[in-house]
């Protein structure tokens, strides 16, 4: 039988019935101890040049080992398999920059990638960038200029300065309000939160130098 | 003015480095031992019934371990919200919840139940549902009357006649309309009369952390990890909600990813992690998607509405006959349209004013205060009226804010309502420096190729401050003193900057001061929400009010124990001294546990709230424990206004501008900290300038089904939106009911920002009054190409 | 079966290192395979449950499509360049600084570094009822929800509507029209070259597609031959906000002003028509005229010639006079 | 198989947005198979039928002359325009969804309105010429052709007399695309409200969900009821023992030998001095009356 369902069009020709059939033989795998996303089970078998479930990923300068699945995002896994909850979710749709992290450096949405497709690759999250109780210039930036209210756009915005002085450390203070155009406060904190960036990159100009 | 020692200094507050670390944990950052997930089924349609719903296979599917639905949660008679409901009143209104191992299976099991509806009639645009015959959002009425819901149909005359995008004027209800002066007197004195229709669009708050929380049960006591903007208020809401005892229930809110007033009481949806937690036997984590936020979450109330304004040559406002109907969603009354009134009243001080309102009951997201409810509506609509007649009379805008200016001797609106201060002229004139504005009003108007010069302003008065809450401070025998906030974490600072009155009455090093909140199991006082602008007044007076008690209790205490007279000591730096010697902190803590009764809270002030009673009982005998009620007097309203000044470039080719300045003063009495000041200033600024440039909401005008459920769509300001720069400042003058002198700020900057924008808008555009926020430039082309607004008529979910 | 839009169902994902394995998978998977490239519009659609893959081929492990080359006749971008990359590259920036700029416009800073140029020129629109999973037209459907008395249509089609009144999204589109650049696509049977104006593609063609990209193609290079290199080009995009949006409407040329007098000219605009639409008629009409004031508004005029607005979007008809206008002459009157 | 498609609508009710278009390659099959068996047995199984003698023609048909005039010219204009209107009808609607895809809204709803008009021109003319019982299929008929069935397939039976002017398997495919026909011009007519034309914008909210659902299946079923008649139709047209009815549609009649051969003069008189071709006006013949000619 065929029932085209519009609202959740499969690409045209994997009916729904299909996929409901596929999640109910693959409930029967479901392990405990998985929050959000389940741990197994995403697909039966997995099939010639798919990928591995089991990764290695290289998250601030460690080897962690996680089991991940097709679908799951970067960001999930850092929150869930990782415990990494300093970064946040605010929209899970590119829309907000709260899970910014750095990717080999450079600043990109982790709700908008798959785990999968940062394997081998450096990943840099806020917890990353401490030394100990000695804070990165940029957090420490932060702090001097009490950046941020609600906070919790701060570690997204933060993981933005970092990647942005790290590439450009001597931007204007307008080319910085661009670089850090992809990260929202909804407390509206922007002319602190900027200040807190341009000390930063100050700052980060003076560790380097 | 006294001289204060940490009143008026700038600080870091001592949750930042967690915050900007990753290591503060906010509601959905939490897990526990077999955490299940929970995804909610929500009401596809505006308005229906649901007849039956079969969620036997969802049952089935392996991994999904407990369904909630609507019998099994409190259900009361409208307008009380129910956490699911069978009768949904708006799309996305949760109506049943899966709890699963993890999300992919409860969402996988969501997709496998069968509902049946009866899709009921439903309204969005408040005027249809006031025509004769036109639909109402409930079953119960249309319309509330004070607290009650009526039905109210205006006659059809009342709609003859009247163009599509002008305001129809019916009648209002009953308890929503007053009235002082003579208006026609008013109106028959003034040089000109000005009269407009009126607009401000719905917006959902959109905090950046949507209202997640996660919730166990242990040894019969549920442990609750939400998001909101008050620990004490929450936890007692969510006792109500799930129905337990107070006593039984632990709230754990640390961290508030923003709330804006959508969570001033946590949220209604908390109850189902905690009923699908009891019901499984196992911790539920419910995230709650940016789509569902903006379902349920929360938004202001739209307002349409029509203005008519008389004014005098010299500025002066005569008359202000002020017609509004409210949108008012489809649950809880809201109070922004009689705000709106009050609001107006008291910024403008008309000679004679009449205010009617209607608040409409709709099919749309339930809405909460947000930020400066009814301030920000009335004054984005009302600034660019009064700048407009100022146009027209050839008047200075900052000389007609100047003449009908209030002060401390003004009394407004329907009341007439008392002021405890109003430093307005020194905050106009203040801010009329800073910007320059005579030099830059030279510029109004000034073309450069298809660019046009606007120079705007606003001024936006607020309420700010409540009393008579506790108090609850402990000096324990580690020297420290530990002052207990009820109050939540929102990030505006004030859950510090307040403690600092405590500190400052017993003359305390802030290094040694250690605040306590966001946990109830820390024994918090019964304080307010951090709502309403009323923290930084009410937790002033009421941190204040313990401080001056805990150090009579020390200088009782050091009598006791030193001898000599209790008035004879004095406390200062962390000692008690006097003739008898001195007493450290320390020491003092540790007599008071000896000492027992009153210095270490085994016998406590009448007059506390019982929450405070609990916490201060808890913490009996670990200190000196001085729990207190502010019982200072608070004869007159407490208002708040910032003034703001906008600059700007319109350019006439593609509607859209480049803000060049936004300089705004606030008159909030004395300043706490300033750099918190002006982050909350500016934050609030730019947050009206964003409901006036772009924040909106989209609702399909047929199916009533929400089309703009992410933030892309929703548009709130960006970095980019705003100058890199924006001045704040405050005239910083004592309100003499705060005993350091402190008023509210969290609001009133919202409606400066808004108002001033719109009206340096309408200055760019020659005077045309563009009465449809947001400002985006289609509306500005169809003004400047056609003279019209784009739809043609005044909806209010476009 | 009660409908909801969250949490990304499961997939097989497959990472290819090379085009051809890409293109046997896709053949492999047929309809049910989806190409991944920097994944800003696959993912709306897959977590909000509206469509569905089986399989997603992600093209990101293919290293020689991430690479902007020089070449003889101009420059090579490979699909998968980052927009970020493709905003900072040297030779772009210094001869074909349009597309810089274009790439510039869109979303945010953490979006060009995300999202890919092909990505960018092969997105869905953005219509919000089409991608809330109603039924219309584009979704195979027989409506169009936009096109009502009462639709919510300000973002959508002054031109070329064909029951449905979606809009192309893309800022670079127009970018890539101006500079004719040519769109090489690869599949099971070869590759063919496809001129950037007529690689997109509106209802009347195909109400499902925004693209002439079909099950099994790979867009691996974008060609940007030299004829324009260091012409004087033009970008102007307007929007509700400065960061994080998609067009009202965008505009890009690329003109040849020799003496003052128009020698050649290129001119497209996005966000009018389902497809980012190349300006014919009025490139035709400007040739040999002077660069200035009555030319660029005689432009404007004739662009939105035969414009058919909806219920809201009445305004596009002004705005896209006035920026094919401010294409020719600039943003300030000379 | 499932005979509809189904969607769910904003308010995820599932609505009937059309017929499945498996039933297209159903029509096409069925017309198909139809085609070749009937094919078959012309080629291979049926008599073939031997012309009648001039002898026969004459004792049949004593008074009729050379060329029985069996279309008018306005009846022969009409028939092609039909024919033009549906085949691009058809084609505009059907070839996109085989898979070619090509801007077919606009000639679709131009076609269709001629269609429409036909349909106007078509009863109006025919009222007004009295012509309806010619169309009439009589239970008598029905037995006719009950018993020629029966002598097709092999069994015995009495041979049924020869039809009137037209053949019962005629007015039964007339009568099946009239209705097929009256039911995509209704529908077509109201979803030319869902696009916009020249007469009026785009409103599809003018009729509820479960209203345009219903529409569109009939729409859809006529249509693919059309393609199946119109390959069965095409096929006779074509088919050489029917070209005599073809060029009847050209030329406008037949000759007096087909006359006698495949009709029955008592069923269908015509005048002696009738004059075929420029006998439009003075067309005196009479039409077998409203009686429905014979009986």
């Amino acid at each position: 039988m065929e029932k085209l369902d519009l609202r959740s069009r499969v690409e045209r020709s994997v009916s729904r019935r299909t996929f409901i059939k596929g999640v109910v033989a693959t409930g029967a795998t479901v392990s405990a101890g998985a929050y959000v996303l389940r741990s197994s089970g995403a697909s039966t078998a997995s099939a010639q040049g798919a990928v591995e479930r089991l990764v290695t990923l290289r998250v601030n300068g460690q080897d962690r080992r996680v089991d991940v699945m097709k679908q799951e995002t970067l960001a999930m896994t850092l929150r869930y398999k990782l415990g990494l909850t300093g970064t946040k979710i605010g929209c899970d749709r590119a829309d907000c920059g709260a899970c910014t992290v750095l990717v080999d450096g450079v600043p990109k949405y982790s709700c908008s990638l798959l785990t999968h497709q940062v394997r081998g690759a450096e990943v840099t999250t806020i917890e990353g960038l401490a030394n100990g109780d000695e804070l990165h210039p940029v957090q420490q930036a932060v702090v001097d200029e009490a950046g941020f209210q609600c906070a919790f756009c701060a570690p997204g915005f933060i993981m933005a300065m970092v990647g942005t002085i790290q590439e450009s450390p001597s931007l204007t203070r307008d080319e910085m309000a661009h670089a850090l155009s992809g990260n929202l406060c909804r407390c509206a904190d922007y002319p602190k939160i900027l200040n807190s960036a341009m000390r930063a990159a100050e700052y980060m100009r003076s560790t380097t130098a | 003015m006294a001289d204060f020692k940490l009143i008026g200094q700038s600080f870091a507050p001592q949750d930042l480095v967690a915050k900007i670390t990753g290591r503060a944990k906010y509601a959905e950052d939490f897990r526990a031992e077999g955490m299940l997930f929970t995804k909610l089924l929500s009401s596809p349609m505006p308005h229906c019934r649901v007849r039956s719903i079969d969620y036997s296979a969802a049952l089935e599917l392996e991994g999904v371990v407990a369904v909630l639905t609507p019998d099994e949660v409190p259900q009361e008679e409208h307008p009380f919200e129910p956490a699911l409901t069978n009768e949904p009143v708006y799309e996305g209104e949760p109506i049943l919840a899966v709890a699963a191992v993890d999300e992919v299976t409860a969402a996988n099991a969501i997709e496998l139940i069968r509902v049946d509806y009866e899709p009921l009639p439903f309204v969005l645009n408040p005027l249809d549902s006031l025509r004769p015959g036109g639909p109402d959002a409930n079953t119960g009425g249309n319309v509330y009357n004070g607290r009650e819901i009526t039905t109210l149909k205006w006659d059809q005359s009342v709609f003859d006649g009247v163009g599509p995008d002008q305001m129809p004027i019916g009648p209002g209800t009953e308890e929503d309309q007053w009235e002082y002066g003579d208006l026609e007197a008013g109106f028959a004195n003034a040089d000109l009369v000005i009269e407009e229709t009126l607009y401000c669009q719905s917006v959902s708050h959109h905090p950046m952390e949507p209202r997640t929380s996660m919730a166990y049960w242990q040894n019969g006591k549920l442990y609750m990890h939400g998001s909101a903007q008050s620990t004490a208020q929450a936890r007692r809401a969510i006792a109500d909600r799930v129905g337990v005892e107070l006593d039984d229930v632990f709230f754990i809110a640390e961290y508030c990813g923003g709330g804006f007033g959508s969570k001033i009481r946590g949220s209604v949806l908390e109850v189902i992690p905690a009923l699908l937690s009891r019901k499984a036997g196992r911790p539920v984590m419910m995230r709650i998607t940016r789509a569902e936020e903006t379902m349920m979450g929360r938004a202001r109330p739209g307002m349409l509405g029509h203005a008519r304004l008389g004014m005098r040559r010299d500025g002066r406002i005569t008359a202000l006959d002020l017609f509004l109907v409210q949108d008012n969603g489809p649950y809880s009354r809201q109070g922004d349209s009689s705000t709106s009134g009050d609001v107006s009243a008291l910024g403008y001080t008309p000679e004679a004013m009449r205010a009617s309102t209607v608040s409409v009951l709709t099919n749309t997201p339930p809405r909460a205060a947000q930020r400066g409810p009814g301030g920000v509506q009335i004054v984005s609509m009302l600034a660019p009226v009064v700048s407009r007649a100022a146009r027209q009379l050839g008047v200075d805008p900052l000389q007609v804010h100047l003449v009908n200016a209030p002060n401390h001797e003004t009394e407004f609106g329907r009341g007439p309502y008392p002021i405890t201060s109003a430093y307005v002229t020194e905050a106009l004139t203040q801010c009329g420096e800073l910007f320059n504005w005579s030099e830059r009003r030279q510029r109004s108007g000034q073309r450069n190729g298809s660019k046009v010069r606007g120079v705007g302003m606003a001024l936006s008065p607020y309420y700010g401050g409540t009393s008579g809450w506790d108090g609850l401070v402990v000096i324990r025998p580690d020297g420290k003193l530990y002052i207990h906030q009820g109050v939540g974490n929102l990030g505006t600072h004030s859950v510090v900057d307040t403690a600092k009155a405590a500190a400052e009455a017993l003359d305390f090093p802030w290094e040694n001061t250690e605040v306590v909140w966001g946990h109830s199991s820390r024994h918090l006082p019964h304080s307010s929400s951090q709502s309403g602008s009323q923290t930084t007044h009410a937790h002033t007076r009421a941190n204040w009010v313990v401080g001056e008690f805990a150090k009579t209790l020390l200088q009782e205490l050091a009598a006791l124990e030193l001898g000599g007279s209790s008035s004879a000591y004095q406390v200062s730096g962390g000692r008690v001294f006097g003739p008898g010697g001195s007493l450290t902190f320390a020491q003092a803590a540790e007599r008071a546990i000896a000492r027992g009764g009153k210095f270490d809270g085994h016998e406590l002030p009448e007059d506390i709230n019982d929450m405070t009673r609990t916490s201060a009982t808890a913490l009996a005998g670990q200190g000196l424990v001085a729990a207190a009620k502010d019982n200072l007097p608070h004869t007159a309203r407490t208002y708040s206004f910032v003034v703001s000044m906008i600059e700007l470039d319109l350019d006439l080719e593609t509607g859209m501008h480049e803000i060049l300045n936004v300089t705004s003063v606030a008159d909030c009495g004395t300043v706490l900290n300033p750099r918190s000041l002006i982050a909350q200033g500016n934050g609030g600024v730019i947050q009206g300038i964003g409901i006036a440039q772009s924040f909106k909401w989209a609702i399909d005008p047929t199916w009533g089904v929400h089309l703009s459920k992410r933030i892309e769509a929703t548009k709130p300001p960006t970095m980019l939106d705003i100058p890199t720069e924006l001045i704040f400042a405050a005239v910083d003058l004592p309100d003499p009911q705060n005993p350091v002198g402190s008023k509210g700020i969290g609001e009133p900057p919202v409606g400066a920002g808004a108002g001033a924008l719109v009206c340096a808008i309408e200055d760019a555009m020659g005077g045309q009054h563009p009465s449809h926020q947001p400002l985006t430039p289609d509306k500005i082309l169809s003004i400047v190409e056609n003279d019209c607004l784009p739809c043609g008529r005044l909806e209010t979910h476009v | 079966m009660a409908v909801i839009h969250d949490v990304m169902p499961a997939y097989e994902l497959f990472q290819p290192t090379d085009v051809e394995g890409a293109i046997a998978l896709l053949n492999e998977h047929g309809e049910s395979a989806r190409v991944l490239a920097g994944g800003m519009d696959t993912w709306d659609w897959l977590k909000d449950r509206t469509k569905r893959v089986t399989a997603l081929v992600d093209l990101a492990g293919i290293q020689e499509l991430r690479e902007i080359r020089a070449t003889a006749d101009g420059v090579d971008i490979g699909a998968l360049a980052p927009l970020s990359t493709v905003v900072k590259d040297p030779e772009i920036q210094q001869n074909y600084s349009v597309l810089a700029e274009a790439a510039n416009k869109v979303a945010t800073p953490q979006i060009r570094n995300q999202g890919t140029i092909g990505g960018n020129v092969s997105q869905d629109t953005r219509c919000w009822y089409y991608r809330a999973g109603w039924p219309c037209y584009r979704a195979g459907g027989n409506i169009c929800y936009a096109n009502t008395p009462a639709s919510l249509n300000r973002e959508h089609a002054i031109l070329g509507a064909d029951r449905c009144v979606a809009v192309s999204p893309s800022d670079t589109a127009p970018a890539l029209i101006a500079l004719d650049a040519r769109m090489v696509v690869q599949n099971r049977s070869g590759e063919r070259e496809i001129d950037a104006a007529t690689f997109f593609i509106g209802p009347g063609t195909d109400i499902e597609q925004m693209t002439v990209l079909r099950t099994g193609d790979v867009l691996t290079t974008i060609r940007i031959p030299n004829a324009w290199s260091g012409a004087s080009f033009y970008f102007e995009k307007v929007t509700d906000r400065k960061s994080w949006d998609f067009p009202l409407v965008n505009v890009a040329s690329a003109l040849r002003v020799e003496g003052g007098v128009i020698q050649d000219a290129r001119i497209a605009v996005g966000g009018v028509a389902a497809k980012p639409l190349r300006l014919f008629r009025v490139e035709q009409a400007i040739i040999g005229q002077p660069a200035n004031e009555e030319t660029a508004a005689a432009a404007g005029e004739l662009a939105v010639r035969g414009a058919e607005p909806l219920r809201l979007n009445g305004y596009k008809v002004p705005l896209m006079r006035n920026l094919v206008k401010r294409s020719i002459r600039g943003q300030e009157t000379v | 198989m499932e005979l509809f498609r189904r969607a769910l609508n904003p308010w995820s009710q599932e609505v009937l947005i059309g017929v499945s278009w498996t039933l297209l390659y159903v029509a096409v099959v069925a017309g198909a198979a139809f085609v070749i068996g009937h094919a078959v047995y012309a080629a291979f199984i049926a008599k073939k039928e031997v012309p009648p003698t001039e002898e026969e023609v004459q004792r049949a048909a004593p008074g009729a002359p050379e060329q029985v005039e069996r279309h008018t010219l306005v009846s022969r204009i009409s028939h092609w325009i039909l024919a033009v209107a549906v085949l691009t009808l058809l084609v505009t609607g059907f070839v996109p969804i085989l898979g070619l895809k090509f801007p077919w809204v606009t000639i679709h709803w131009i076609a269709g309105l001629a269609l429409a008009v036909y349909t106007v021109f078509h009863t109006v003319h025919a009222v007004s010429k009295r012509s309806l019982g010619s169309m009439w299929i009589s239970f008598k008929e029905l037995g006719e052709m009950w018993d020629r069935l029966k002598l097709v397939t092999g069994k015995d039976g009495p041979e049924p007399p020869k039809p009137g002017k037209w053949a019962t398997e005629n007015k039964a495919f007339h009568h099946l695309t009239m209705f097929a026909g009256l039911a995509v011009v209704a529908t077509g007519l109201l979803m030319m409200l869902r696009v916009d034309t020249i007469f009026a914008p785009a409103n599809p909210y003018i009729l509820s969900d479960s209203a345009w659902g219903m529409m569109f299946v009939l729409h859809g079923l006529a249509s693919v009821v059309f393609v199946g008649a119109i390959m069965v139709h095409i096929y006779f047209a074509l088919h050489p023992e029917k070209h005599w009815i073809t060029w009847s549609m050209i030329r406008g009649w037949i000759s007096r030998r087909d006359y006698a051969w495949h009709h029955n003069p008592s069923r269908w008189p015509v005048a002696p001095k009738s004059v075929p071709l420029k006998g439009v006006k003075q067309r005196e013949t009479p039409t077998p009356s409203a009686t429905g000619g014979e009986s």
